[in-house]
């Protein structure tokens, strides 16, 4: 059975390190290059030590690129677009794990960016990189954007509600808790121990990036606004999005239940965790570190319409290499949960 | 025929296109080394500051 | 190809629900039974929710066991010895996790777990459950007993030295940093989140059970002595012993690196974990999260003859639910790594 030839454009960071971890136990992957310019020539395991004894791998430079079937990109925001032409050249599919295709509208993206986009004109060849949503898309796409860590957990909690026109569209507030994971692995002035750990740290009470996201996928032609915020607490993997909309008409909870289901029924990675005994009675993210699962609960407010949608993802995994892979497996044919079977640990 | 990792004794096989002076890693114990012949193989560690964390 | 039919008993607790997880995943494994009292005929997710959406298994009450190939015992200390018969007619070959059967001297027995054992005959019967210490008995042996976590990475770590006659038999002092989940899903006054949290708390400072294991499988024949002490710290998951022992006669690193090499260079499960760059240098617990490594590390003073070796491990895998599913492995002639693929996550 022949195996896909694959490389990881930036291959040091977590996200790429992540990636890495999943693909070297993917049956049907057969890894070409890992590339990372400050690591060049050095063994994978020496930024990744959960790959110790996994592989010898070393990381190549980008300039030593080799055409392959598939090319990651885990770069820092603004680099996959300034280089899109030579990534292209490397090989026919990209997934590109940055931000920079993800808006299919420029000024949306120069408004949230804060500057303009360099190659507009790709932005339409890239589908949005949520299978759930858009899974059709994908399966003959040659280029899929992976959605950001917290759009995928919002959009995915919201979701049938928006589809079916059920909660006023002006009126949405979320407020995600999110790990240190999501910052990356560059050091900065916050992220030194004394100083983060512990924290319930209100890093961005507004206009956060990932809004844009939401916006895009929930608005169905109509004009809403998603009210954002985030607060970063102590967990490394982990975002846990509380998110409170208003109920154009009085549901019951049942009612709640047969949307979601009927949404989500047969998604391999979607749980609707709402149970009234034991210890995780709602979406808890420590127990999802290294799956690939978002799972989701809600609760109707019995003395007004609002209704609480909880929704809950590994950052690394569902928010951003999980879900790559879940949308390489769609492209390719592959039964969707291939490398992607770990449940997670408990206790953790 | 091997060179020997001066710190931890391994058996090092150079790649075959290796150079005099290249930098190269022992796959055991991490430590950077430095060719000093291709034949026959030989290292010796490359100079390196210990980091102190003050920890 | 035929699949061993195993069952556990007592798969409510922490340990079991590892086990279960594992043996979920097992490709030669087919699951006949869980059982525990407390929780007959619920789902199982309901004590083990990162299994939701992995299986609908439901507990049994151990009333209602079948005949299988394997029986895994999961229970409190002082349940398997006095019922050992009955779990001996359910099936042909056993591994108990519990502490009823690791030592092979009754009189040791009594010594550290204060009161007689119930079936010191059958004690010969069990295989002292580390394979990198018994792996030709486990080939053939019907019954083996899972060695304690302390044990396992402190026996380990300090194997190699002993076998080799390397230290001193009466001096060496061990002291074991160890998570919340070493003391299992029952709730005490001590394991109140306000009271656990952050603590360093020095709970065995002296005869902690797990000497006697240590004793039995290092002393050689000799009469030597283990100054052992146990301090738990905030962490779920995980476990690292300082070793101290002192050398006989003065040795290089260099040395030392070729005592262990010689003793674990080909074993799937053990890294030698000792760089001199990068985070993690020396082994690091939280990266052993889910797997079934022992990380092995050492330091040598240059002031003395004092050999500092550093042992880690994840306490419910290498030192529980992992280390029997090994010794499962080698029982039936299957790759030892079979169903403990899992390099663990970084960043967490």
């Amino acid at each position: 059975m022949t195996k896909i030839k694959v490389s990881i454009v930036g291959a040091s960071g977590y996200t790429g390190g992540e990636l890495l971890r999943l693909l070297l136990f993917h049956p049907n992957v057969e890894i070409n290059q890992v590339t990372s310019e400050s690591y060049t020539g050095k063994f994978v395991y020496k930024v990744h030590p959960n790959l110790r004894k996994a592989t010898q791998l070393k990381f190549s430079s980008a300039s030593e690129l080799q055409q392959c079937d598939v090319l990651f990109l885990c770069l820092p925001h603004n680099s996959s677009q300034n280089k899109i032409d030579f990534y292209k050249s490397i090989a026919p599919k990209i997934i590109d794990l940055s931000a920079d295709f993800r808006l299919k509208n420029q000024d949306e993206y120069e408004k949230w960016y804060g500057h303009k986009h360099v190659r507009p004109e790709l932005l339409k060849e890239f589908v949005y990189g949520i299978p759930e949503l858009h899974r059709e898309e994908m399966k003959n796409a040659n280029y899929i954007s992976s959605a950001g860590c917290n759009a995928t957990a919002s959009i995915l909690g919201l979701y049938p509600l928006f589809k079916n026109d059920l909660v006023f569209e002006d009126r949405t507030v979320i407020e995600v808790k999110a790990g240190s994971s999501e910052g990356g692995n560059k050091v900065n002035e916050g992220s030194h121990h004394p100083e983060r750990s512990g924290v319930v740290r209100s890093y961005m009470p507004t206009k956060h990036r990932h809004t844009a996201e939401i916006l895009q996928e929930l608005s169905f032609g109509k004009n809403i606004q998603v009210h954002f915020s985030a607060t970063a607490i102590d967990i490394v993997r982990g975002l846990l999005a509380t998110c409170h909309v208003f109920l154009k008409k009085d549901l019951e909870e049942k009612d709640i239940w047969k949307i979601y289901r009927d949404a989500y029924g047969n998604e391999p990675f979607i749980r609707i965790v709402k149970e009234n005994d034991g210890i995780y009675r709602y979406p808890e993210p420590k127990l999802l570190s290294g799956t690939n699962y978002c799972d989701i609960g809600f609760k109707k407010d019995e003395n007004s319409n609002r209704l609480v949608v909880i929704s809950a993802i590994d950052n690394l995994m569902k928010g951003a290499a999980g879900q790559a892979l879940q949308a390489f497996n769609i492209m390719f044919g592959f039964d969707e949960r291939t490398g992607l079977e770990f449940t997670g640990l408990h206790p953790i | 025929m091997n060179a020997e990792c001066p710190v931890c004794g391994a058996q090092i096989q150079l790649a075959a296109d290796a150079v005099q002076g290249e930098l190269i890693e022992c796959p055991d114990c991490g430590t950077e080394l430095e060719v000093v012949s291709v034949n026959p193989p030989q290292v010796k560690e490359a100079p390196q500051e210990e980091e102190d964390w003050g920890q």
